[in-house]
């Protein structure tokens, strides 16, 4: 299996394969031949040793990114199949209207504007509440509201789009 | 003896409260909302009543729902644990009405000591230092200008029913002061429903050191020696120990002793705080009086050996103190963390939401008062924390040494959390040397946080561990060989040798 | 400063000592079984070495190889933790020889109080009661008779090498003598490889106390008090707390003055056990020393506030002892339970296999030292305990009520456990008034335990708990509606009202 | 859904079926009609409340016949649909040759007899060790050695069985 890693800001190319008995693997990565133990205690849980240096790797898959706290390090990071379309789709570079994007989840506290609406740049579009504290996402650039996902009471998850601004 | 007491809160501080009833044999009444069904306080008390929805008005916050829970539940006493309705004079005044036991200082000694411009009263009545300023409400800018120039800028504005730094604003020249009297009175009015506020002398660069004190209903009182919660932000504290690297056994004692006088003065019982502001030449004055269990209160027990929960249960029970001030020894070093879900990395947002891995750590000298597990959703509705960890060493660097020991081992997953804060935070020269005050956090969060030491090369390890995740997945494809023999050669002889120590 | 210490054992006391490595910036080298490669010392250490297969003769006990892997990881020295190599003087020879710290005793004191005859002509020197009886192996029946004819009946045969129980005989008449001098003598050869016993008077009900000493390579040495171990069930301790109950401050000193005494005139330095009988008159009698740290050295840690881990590194570095006697002082009551995966209701049969669930306590005043987690499966190869669940408190009645709280949070599904067995001990009167000796336990279990209080008549919580998995299985059927609308009613009135507390 | 559940040594007879809401079940105990709130906090720890009254159960579903632990009490119980098969081969009552389980997991330590040969009741017959404990498993009546199911050095899981006795 060959997987193009992103990690730590840097891209690394991942050869892997499962070695002579159950937990042991065999990796390439970027042409570097390297052994590792690697045993899931639970889910998500992994002890891995390399060389003797031991690692508890913990993985923290559900947000669109996965990430790994390596000891105490978190380190979010992206696999891909360098065949996928995600892949082709990802470094082909996207360009056209801005969306604006749930920070954090909570819950519409207010929404600023109309659809239809003409915004200037930094202007408040909409303010979700978590926790006691009101967050105000405002818009990247001056346009239009072409698009509001959103109204007062709606529950949001990090990452919602809440309005598309062309 | 109480038969059962009904716990009036919410995650670790009702699961502490519950834990000390278990002990002494005291039914725990718990209530919830419809965020918590879930929550462990529930899992864990002896019966469990819904309150209503999620918001805490329309649950934590419900007097009336919650003294009639306890009328039909048989719950002989209240706890309410802090926040919430912990510093509420009418609802502790409704609890006595009703004959049932707050567990707290009497509504009237709550009414004496909440309004800071009434606790400055108290203050001067128990003949204790506190910052130069008015001790009544500001009836009119012209009133603000010349308090504060009899006693000189820079100034502080003050909302009497204050906290949480609402309605507080500094005020450094004359110029100043009309714009932030304002906006001062109105944000107070906003938050607090009263806009009176006050003025007094900035203390520059001050620690906030407090004083905890324990008073039972036949007129003992003791304190139990101070804690440090100079590391705050926001007016929120973030780091907390006891004892203060600065304060010496003489500042102890008259901190201690002013503390206990105050609250005798004011008629108060139960277990209290008494904040003070301590400035670099060591002078200290007299700041609020938090009328209620804190929740830092773990790293005093830690250093004096007692249970405080258990205390409050004993005093409102109506029995004596069972020691005196003499029989109170502190001994080493506590600290606690406030882990809460938020990013610091990202402005320190909010992060409610499913924890999806959660790995716990324990040992020698640590602590966890936690009110969370591995699938449980923290709530959108209620304030971020989600678990103390506390340390107890011989020395405070053992403490820290301890801590950061302890945040090694803790993972949490699915939400973010504040854990990279505090490593960061142990680790740095001005906190390891106890150089800090209320300001020195937000100073530290100014700059760059450091790189992690072994951050600045990701090594192997995490690549092939995303890569070991990805080709465990079900889904991944069964895998060719993917490298020629005589890649794998040496390593082949390596682990032919055995365990393969390296050389 | 040591780089990096190998700790040469599993289980929770390799977590323990990898902690305080941690604690104090050391690298901590964890070696394994293959039974253990996914143990928590591993998950946890810096490095991690395979020793063998799972039996402990072809792993742990392999001195040679934890030696060689020393040595390849760069190791400056060894903690042997308890058990395994901890009491081996020929194993701590080869690490001195090897220029490796043995974090303990020097050999020579291994040697000089190992053997239990060779102690007790020590205890002589250092001029300290000890039990009627032999100071060197009897060398035949007829030394046998004379000597327990000297002392009186009755008399408890012991193997010299012993441990655990093994070569161990009381006689309470001659005629009794010659078969247990055959059997105790072919029994000590088969366990130690060595045939040695000696005679000595048997004391009637007696209590197991401890003295914990530390000493330094400096000729300092201190006693950190006792601890009560006097319940036990075939010779092994099952609860051990501190302080004794019965230990007043003259009795404590003067044990802990004959322990140093001891400690000093053999040459002893790091932390080690001299174990008492107490007898009803509050005499007491040399047993024999543990040139260790010992499993129950948390209950001392607890109530002394210092860490023993921490301290034998210390003193294996050759820093002075950082305190003198003067400076100990304990505080509090600490209380131990052993967890065990073993049967109660069954003979105490072991219970190895896979832990499918496990809830941990928490909160004020619970320490846990841990080696297990959720998934974990316990070998069959070691011995059976789990792990060490630790009660602080300030007296004696709240840390077994503390310790009843921890152990009603803990659940450990999947195998069997003793949890059942603390929560019938910690509730039974003679224990809860301390009137305990060694062989309290075993009168206590030859009685029919009690019936849990609410465990006669099974009450529909536990029948409907289990319907409602059955009709969670996704298996179950979409199930038809099972009762006619009346029988519903109330119910649905009850809930329409809110919270629904009982009338 | 209708179940009959041993549980603390009676038997009782459970209908239940799911209530208004996530998590209500309102279920016919004996006649009696009682109302529950659960709720699944993790797989196999639920949370129930009945008329006010908590409850953690926490099931351990791995043995034969399956355990909660209710609070601090460990309760065995077993279900049946009384329509099922294994209901009803268990009513049936057992007959025949004696079979002798492992009381214990663990590692094979000796056998004590042959196949074939003749035992008195309580003769010893195989040797069980676990953490450094040896079990004997006796023969419970005076027979011939039908079956031997394991040899020095096999690993046992509890309840396997070793032998059997005629």
């Amino acid at each position: 299996m060959k997987l193009e890693i992103e990690i730590g800001g840097q891209t690394r190319e991942v050869a892997i394969e499962a070695g002579e008995a159950p937990g042991l693997w065999r990796a390439l990565i970027d042409g570097e031949a390297v052994e590792a133990d690697a045993r899931l205690l639970r889910p998500g849980v992994l002890s891995l040793l390399i060389d003797g240096c031991s690692h508890r790797v913990v993985l923290d898959a559900d947000s669109a990114d996965p990430t790994l706290h390596l000891g105490a390090r978190r380190i979010p990071y992206t696999v891909e199949d360098p065949r996928s379309l995600r892949f082709r789709r990802r470094h082909a570079g996207a360009e056209g209207p801005a969306v604006i994007k749930a920070s954090m989840p909570g819950r519409v506290a207010r929404v600023l504007v109309e659809k239809g609406q003409a915004v200037a740049a930094h202007q408040g579009v909409v303010v979700i509440e978590a926790m006691k504290m009101q967050n105000e996402l405002k818009s990247p650039k001056e346009g239009r509201v072409a698009d509001l996902r959103v109204a007062p009471g709606d529950t949001v998850a990090s990452g919602d789009v809440l309005a598309v601004i062309e | 003896m109480f038969q059962r007491i009904l716990i009036a809160n919410r995650g670790e501080i009702a699961l502490r409260i519950l834990r000390a009833c278990r002990e002494l044999g005291i039914g725990a009444v718990a209530v919830y909302s419809d965020a918590d069904r879930a929550a462990p306080h529930v899992l864990e008390s002896d019966e469990a009543y819904r309150l209503g929805p999620a918001p805490a008005v329309d649950s934590y916050l419900r007097g009336d729902l919650i003294l009639d829970i306890a009328r039909r539940s048989g719950a002989d006493a209240i706890h309410p644990g802090y926040g919430f309705l912990s510093e509420n004079a009418a609802f502790a005044q409704a609890c006595e009405q009703s004959g049932i036991k707050f567990i707290g200082p009497p509504s009237s000694a709550m009414r004496a000591l909440g309004s800071k411009t009434l606790a400055r009263q108290a203050a001067d009545r128990a003949g204790m230092p506190r910052t130069p300023g008015s001790v009544h409400g500001l009836a009119s800018l012209d009133e603000a200008r010349s308090v504060a120039a009899s006693i000189g800028y820079p100034v502080m504005l003050k909302a009497a029913a204050g906290g949480g730094g609402k309605g507080m604003r500094a005020v450094s020249r004359p110029e100043d002061l009309p714009s932030a009297f304002d906006s001062a009175r109105s944000e107070a009015e906003r938050a607090f429903g009263s806009g009176e506020v006050y003025l007094e002398k900035l203390i520059e660069r001050p620690r906030h050191v407090e004083i905890q004190i324990l008073a039972d209903e036949h007129g003992h009182c003791v304190s139990l020696g101070e804690r440090e919660c100079s590391v705050q932000r926001r007016h929120q504290k973030v780091i907390e120990e006891a004892p203060s690297a600065v304060v010496g056994p003489d500042l102890r004692r008259r901190m201690g002793e002013a503390a206990v006088r105050l609250a005798l003065t004011a008629g108060y019982t139960n277990a209290g705080t008494v904040e003070f502001l301590l400035d670099e030449d060591q002078n200290f004055y007299f700041l609020e009086v938090n009328t209620r269990l804190q929740v830092e209160h773990p790293v005093t027990e830690l250093v004096t050996g007692l249970d405080l929960v258990h205390l409050q249960i004993r005093i409102a029970q109506g029995e004596p103190l069972p020691f005196t001030q003499q029989d109170i020894h502190l001994r080493g070093h506590a600290m606690e963390c406030r882990i809460y879900a938020e990013d610091p990395d990202n402005g320190f947002l909010p992060s409610p939401g499913r924890i999806t891995r959660l790995l716990q750590p324990g040992g020698p000298g640590i602590r966890e008062d936690c009110g969370i597990y591995e699938g449980w959703v923290v709530p959108m509705d209620y304030d971020p924390m989600l678990s103390k960890l506390i340390a107890y060493a011989p020395t405070r660097e053992l403490a820290i040494a301890r801590l950061l020991r302890a945040l090694d081992e803790y993972v949490i997953g699915g939400i973010r959390s504040n854990l990279g804060l505090f490593r960061r935070l142990l680790r740095d020269p001005d906190f390891r040397a106890a150089r800090i005050d209320t300001g020195y956090l937000d100073r530290l969060l100014a700059q760059p946080a450091p790189l992690h030491p072994s951050s600045a090369a990701p090594d192997n390890a995490a690549a092939i561990a995303a890569a070991v995740f990805e080709a465990m997945k079900p889904s991944a494809a069964p895998s060719a060989s993917v490298a020629p023999a005589s890649a794998w050669k040496s390593a082949a002889r390596r682990e032919a040798t055995g365990g393969a120590p390296r050389a």
